[in-house]
């Protein structure tokens, strides 16, 4: 077997060695009614040539572009991502080593994963950035748990316009804790309720999330000066990264904690994972955040480098009394958003923002041009909501037919927005594409 | 010994990132403008992240010469205790990255997506069997994430029961991460310690076990690299009070093949795909962490769940039991399809053979290493062995120093000062894939180190010498925190 | 200044590879066997070859770890004099592997190549364009080989004119492989010095040039990195006398879309894809030496030729005149879709700006360091300035001194001891993909470097010191060779 | 520009050194009548994005597996390559580097390449082998020519069974050289009539194919034997290295010199190239090879290391003396071997060679079941002869609209053998594919 070096010799004199006579007696310790019987039920070894074609069989099924033109954001957006990147990705002294507990020998990831920090504090316009987590949803939740550990509240207010799917990994977190979650309602033009804020007292945390859900960019500022009159924690939540790169950052914001959804910084969707946690905050927060932090130190000679640090807030040292459980953390992704951020660059990010925008606007343009309604009529990103005829639910299989991904149906999330279609353009769309698109939503 | 498998060669000096660079510059293909520019109102928009502008070259430059830092598990062998640090196929590699599943939108809709969603619901199958239980989810996207569902399950459980309790029994041995999995789930752990022996005693376990603890977190085997053999008897203790019991899986490494959780009494577990089924470590991440349930604990599971309907797969949302839902999609898809792609190349009987080599390699090195270190427990172990710097404590030479020595003779050391039931800990994982060669050079090394300890301890102190920097002070970092620049 | 760009960090040796591995090992995924073995006749078999069986964890840490003991253009300034050593974009390497360029089979049926066809239809036209000549064969797998394919073509044209020559030109200057392709074909090379201007002087060919004189073969931009101002006169009057004139346009990254060849005089010449048009060397190959000529020896060149009929692409063999083949299928094709992917994705602003930068950079190193370095020929350059090591002799210090002592700096050498006619030559060529930040960089490598010279020139004698290996005895190899294990 | 590192001022102040004022001013010694008058007329530069769809619709019309499945060998194979060979092979430091002039920081190609030098030797059963050549077929010219210069006579034989294209890239080698070439015929068996040498004289060397053009294996000892007795060399070539690792090799049959292509030694067909040229001697004639050597010697601390040597047959010293005029060969090809031969290992190689020979009997056999002539009945290792009846073009028409290609004509090198084509079975034919293959061509 490829990966398993042994051969019959070497396991003889290992056995003698260690004092059995074969490979089964190294588990006699293990009572016997613990035991499997005959082999596992798994289908037999195939070669590397018959794993080719199962893998590129089942890939094939799958609706990706070229072929078809996916106008779904929703949390995983199409970015392009240079070959660069993916090429140095790959390199493995940078994918078969594990965190970085000793440092001297992983000055690699150690100094990318805090210029990653770095980078990512500079576009969210943070002081610091954690080292990263599982995904923005996950971010998120870690974040608000941070707001009522810092706060000693038990309450957090959260927006209806952060993504669904955030909002229920938030409720399973926060199920066994007793702490309450109160949702914000949405006005008429896409955007949180901070009115409902008024008469809420002993919050944690007010978080929203901007572009919200519905893609509308929401006015941080109001948020954060309504959370810090009643003393609690600003949370800016996001889910496109690369908003930041045209919209006014969380921090300019007064955004205490920001945290957010990665992918878009040059992590391909992958079905929607692994992903990014982003996770960043004031200098203020530092001892409490969650997850792993890495820092700039000096070796015996002076000579600079980089370790992991203040592993005091973390598990293996705090156990039960840690700021997090997490270990593991999505370096690796981590890595590739700050290859990608470097690539691109501070000129590079804006405009690719801008073109993202731009081009969002022009399918907006279109639709509205072919009849259609765009419901809310606050700013965008790259993400709008569209109101389509009743029955709509026909074209769209008629559209998937012809290799065109219309959106994502907001009925599941929101019963009340029946035929509301929420769809997203970034770079990779071209005008072709999207004139496709209202042609066919059209006819 | 023959000439180290360490040495020094050229490497390059790196500046940070944005000490590179200059305005104007860029490394990424600007997609051309097909659309007019239309400007957003600037009361919205920010003047831009402070970014450098670099070329494609300075950042291919720049990160290979960093890659170059790094050791790895394809630079060598890496035997960190309790991270099963196996090599990560190549192919495995390939099969994530064909565009199908890599640039695939994860809300597709299923009639879009059978390929994704058949891979997740046989894979879900295969660790079921693997591991003796009745149900999986892959949402979890690492160990601890695992832990966290597991005992959200336990959560969920008592609390259909009608009657949730406050405890959860965790051993000494435990990783750090049960513990505070534990209490995120507002649950408080109880410590038993394990005996002599290094294992949990039926007794320690009766004497805490009560109606008002929801269960017990074994990790088996555990982190001494020993099997609980009284997990059997542990687990009717805990069941007999109503409990359950959550069973550790990181280390099942040991034992696929061999052991059926689910036949020890098991409830729920979690596995690590990134360690047990060779996925690579990316330097921290990402993983995959599944847990698997007996059935009385399915309806609880996360969603959405696949199930097949006459040959099609869905996503089933209608599980009004579930907890919910710990990732915002379906967990580390990418990471899923290389442990997929694993087990179908290994196949029944070589993923009982990587088990029992794992457990061979690691009785091999305690054997022949146990004159020469101080071993913790001595007795049978699985995956791994557990020593500790007792003998060198005399020439004030410390577990730290061996790790830092190993360093220059071109090993990454193994895990230190854990278990912390061992002080001093040294805790050697060298998986199936390490051949007898390499782990004779890594025990000659080890051998030389403790040699290097009597006769010239500040050999050690000042290690290691060959790495592109000396010895970090990680205390000065802690205490003056710079994270970003 | 400031500290140097090398220095030294942990590397792993690593033995030969049959010092490796154990019989019975693997790395290779064998296929199922779906037919029943029928043996062959015992009389034809051999024992097999003495390969050593490796598994493919050993074969990934042995590759592993003999790269980390190279040094690349993605790893650092790479001032290889003569040999454009520009970074190569990730993204055509993209291009080369797209399964259906990569597995394609060299005698598939033209309807079923349309695609390699059009691409290598397109790329000929590209390069005739660039270099101002009327046709382009891409069948020559390299610099060397388009030079003996041109003379090829030389050798065909005066024998359909029916009078053979016997000589050919070559200036002192000139790469070793011009008067090698030269003998290749039966010619006699005749060497003309140049001129203490470093160019060819008019007088020096017209007095060597006569009807029995096949051609002339200038280097243009030359080795020296002067642009030859007399080509046309020379052109002339190798013309007169019958002559045709051979360019090796190996360094042509100076003069994109600044110079026509074909307008001054030049009949054939060859590129170097692997050089100009940014392919990446491979560490010696593959490379791509495709050969543009005027029309009048467009009937010579190699056979098939990639013509369009109404909008398909076919194979013509039928060019009764061609010199044949000079490779078995249609050369490096996986190397010209990188060259192509270059091509098109600079477009021809770039290409030409390309040329300006590679000229700037050159002139940039040549001010700088002439105060430092003896320069030896003051006078605006090409792509790439020649200095020597002079100013050294006193202190005992030779170029390659110099050239090793860069190393432990961080840079790879430039070419040592060519072009012959400057001796202890130093050719820089830096191209037009390192940046002003890397060039100073290196500048200030050298003045250091110079300035050891003087204080301590056994810093030089023992260089490189932070390399795997110190300086290697060169003269032992060839005395005793050992040219396999 | 991505690849152009150039900003305004850095141009403006490296002008300033080089003391002009704009960029073409660095031209000025350029004649202006040598000068482009305006853009070079090439198309308009293309984002990578546009170039992946542009390279990727011309990739997708290439007939390839596994869409296709093509019996086609004649020279170029298709075997399976490892995923990890891949990767290693597109490591930058072993990409990106150039010829290792500079041995002490080359050591990882040195090595590398002395390994392939050593496993290329031991696959041919000769005592040395070079670095690389363009491909099989320049390696065949330069063996000739290399004979040439070691015998000092000025004739050569060759078989009419090796590859046509090779002997029309010997052909034009040798136009203008004088150098003669003599051409063996072959027998009803397909093999070589070696009769024809008993009255030829001043032969420099013998050269024959083994397994031959038609698949045959060659009686090579005695090809070697003939040769010996009118003292010319022998050479042995080869278009299916794969074959070695069965059959027994040149060097244990009396070769002087083995030379082919090494393509099938983890190399992709990619349209025919880049491959890998072959060379391989006995000792004796070390200092008359042509091409690149690596050599083994010491550092200054007595340790072992790598370097080019016996530089003084080459080009670069030797200038028109040189034993050839080859400088830049094909390595990253023959390190692609050496990973490929490592990874198969002694005991793969025996078993994969078989499978090709048994897959090609397989096939053989059921052709001749269905009525087939199997042209010629010496043995054969992955390919052979079939004569299909006439009118067969419309059924090979039928079958690549079936996406099968039923292997070579060998009417256009073999004007005596129309309806004759060449077929390939390698190990990436499943017993399916054969099967598939007979019933259409019967159909
Ligand atoms: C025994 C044990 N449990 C749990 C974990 C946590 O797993 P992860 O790091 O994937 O969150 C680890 C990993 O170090 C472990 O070794
Ligand atoms: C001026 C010149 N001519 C010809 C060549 C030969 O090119 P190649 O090495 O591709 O055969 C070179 C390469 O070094 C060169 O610099």
């Amino acid at each position: 077997m490829l990966y398993l070096p042994h051969t019959g010799e070497d396991i003889v004199s290992m056995l003698q060695v260690v004092g059995v006579d074969d490979l089964d007696d190294l588990f006699s310790i293990v009572p016997e009614d613990c035991r499997c019987k005959g082999d596992l039920n798994l289908p037999e070894q195939l070669s590397e040539w018959e794993l080719n074609d199962h893998m590129e069989a089942l890939s094939h099924s799958m609706a990706v572009s070229p072929e078809y033109r996916v106008f779904a954001g929703a949390g995983s957006y199409e970015h392009f991502i240079p070959a660069s990147v993916s090429y140095l990705l790959g390199r493995s002294e940078f994918v078969t080593s594990y965190t970085p507990y000793q440092p001297e020998m992983s000055q690699g990831t150690l100094q990318a994963i805090y210029e990653y920090q770095t980078l990512a504090a500079r576009l969210l316009g943070m002081e610091i950035a954690t080292a990263s987590h599982y995904d923005g949803a996950t971010a998120l939740a870690e974040s608000l748990l941070m707001a009522i550990r810092v706060t000693r509240r038990k309450k957090v207010a959260t927006s209806s316009l952060i993504h669904p799917l955030y909002r229920q990994v938030v409720k399973t977190y926060f199920e066994p804790t007793g702490y309450e979650v109160v949702e914000l309602g949405y006005l008429k033009n896409g955007v949180t309720d901070l009115a409902e804020l008024d008469d809420m007292d002993d919050l944690a945390a007010v978080a929203v999330q901007s572009p919200n859900f519905f893609g509308c960019i929401e006015n941080l500022q109001a948020v954060g000066e309504k959370a810090h009159d009643k003393e609690a924690l600003f949370i800016a939540s996001f889910t496109e990264a690369l908003a930041y790169g045209l919209l006014k950052n969380p921090g300019s914001q007064g955004a205490d904690i920001a945290c957010g959804e990665g992918q878009s910084l040059g992590i391909p969707r992958s079905f929607g994972g692994p992903a990014l946690g982003m996770l960043a905050s004031t200098k203020k927060f530092m001892r409490s955040l969650p997850g792993r932090l890495v820092g700039q130190t000096k070796d015996l000679d002076g000579k600079r480098g980089f370790v992991l640090t203040l592993a005091t807030r973390e598990q293996h040292i705090r156990r039960e009394k840690a700021t997090s459980n997490i270990c593991t953390n999505n370096s690796l992704c981590a890595l590739a958003a700050a290859m990608y951020m470097a690539s691109v660059g501070g000129t590079g990010i804006r405009e690719l923002a801008r073109l993202n925008h731009d081009k969002a606007e022009y399918l907006k343009k279109e639709l509205k041009k072919a009849g259609f309604t765009i419901t809310f009529d606050s700013p965008t990103f790259n993400e709008f909501v569209v109101e389509f005829p009743d029955g709509f639910e026909a074209t769209y299989e008629r559209l998937l037919e012809k290799k065109i991904v219309p959106g994502i149906s907001l009925a599941p999330y929101y019963p009340e927005l029946a035929n509301h279609y929420l769809l997203c353009v970034t770079e990779t769309m071209s005008r072709d594409d999207m004139d496709a698109l209202v042609r066919e939503v059209k006819s | 010994m023959k000439e180290s498998v360490g040495t020094t060669g050229l490497i390059l000096n790196e500046s940070l990132l944005w000490e590179k660079g200059k305005k104007g510059r860029c490394g990424f293909s600007l997609p051309r403008r097909d659309v007019e520019s239309c400007p957003l109102d600037e009361e919205l928009t920010g003047k831009g992240p402070d970014f450098p502008d670099l070329s494609e070259v300075d950042v291919v430059r720049h990160y290979t010469r960093l890659s170059q830092w790094n050791f790895g598990v394809d630079t060598g062998m890496y035997p960190l205790g309790s991270c099963t640090m196996k090599y990560s196929p190549k192919t495995n590699e390939r099969q994530a990255s064909l565009p199908g599943f890599a640039t695939a939108h994860p809300l597709l809709p299923a009639s879009l997506s059978q390929g994704a969603l058949k891979m997740m619901f046989e894979l879900e199958q295969y660790l079921a069997e693997i591991t003796g239980m009745d149900a999986t989810t892959l949402q979890p996207a690492a160990g601890a994430h695992g832990e966290l569902t597991g005992i959200l399950l336990i959560y969920a459980f008592h609390k259909k029961k009608g009657a949730q309790r406050s405890k959860i029994i965790v051993p000494d041995t435990a990783h750090g991460t049960n513990p505070a999995s534990v209490a995120l789930c507002g649950y408080r752990p109880v410590l038993v310690r394990s005996n002599e022996q290094g294992i949990l005693s039926v007794e320690a376990v009766a004497e805490v076990m009560d109606e008002d603890t929801a269960g017990i977190m074994v990790t088996n085997p555990n982190t001494l690299g020993l099997f609980e053999e009284n997990s059997q008897k542990i687990a009717e203790i805990v069941h007999a009070k109503g409990g359950l019991v959550y069973c550790d899986g990181a280390n099942m490494n040991a034992v696929m093949g061999i052991v059926q959780m689910g036949k020890i009494g098991v409830d729920v577990m979690h596995l690590n795909l990134h360690k047990t089924f060779s996925t690579p470590h990316g330097g921290g991440g990402p993983g995959s962490g599944p847990v698997c349930v007996k059935s009385e604990l399915e309806p609880f599971l996360p969603v959405p769940r696949v199930i097949e309907e006459n040959g099609r797969y869905v996503l089933a949302e209608d599980y009004p039991e579930s907890v919910g839902k710990v990732a915002a999609f379906h967990g580390s898809f990418g990471v899923m399809i290389k442990a997929y792609s694993y087990i179908r190349t290994m196949g029944p009987k070589n993923l009982k053979k990587a088990s029992q080599l794992a457990v061979l390699n690691a009785n091999y090195i305690k054997e022949r290493l146990k004159g020469t270190l101080h071993l913790a427990y001595d007795r049978p172990c699985m995956h791994e062995c557990v020593f500790s710097d007792e003998h060198q404590k005399a020439a004030k030479v410390t577990t730290l120093d061996m790790a830092k020595r190993l360093m220059d003779y071109g090993f990454h050391p193994p895990t230190v000062y854990f278990p912390l039931v061992v002080d001093g800990a040294i805790m050697v994982e060298p998986t199936e894939t390490e051949s007898k060669e390499e782990i004779d050079q890594f025990i000659e090394a080890f051998k030389a180190i403790v040699n290097e300890a009597r006769q010239d301890p500040d050999r050690l102190h000042d290690a290691p010498k060959r790495c592109k920097v000396k010895r970090l002070d990680e205390v000065a970092a802690a205490r003056k925190p710079c994270l970003a620049g």
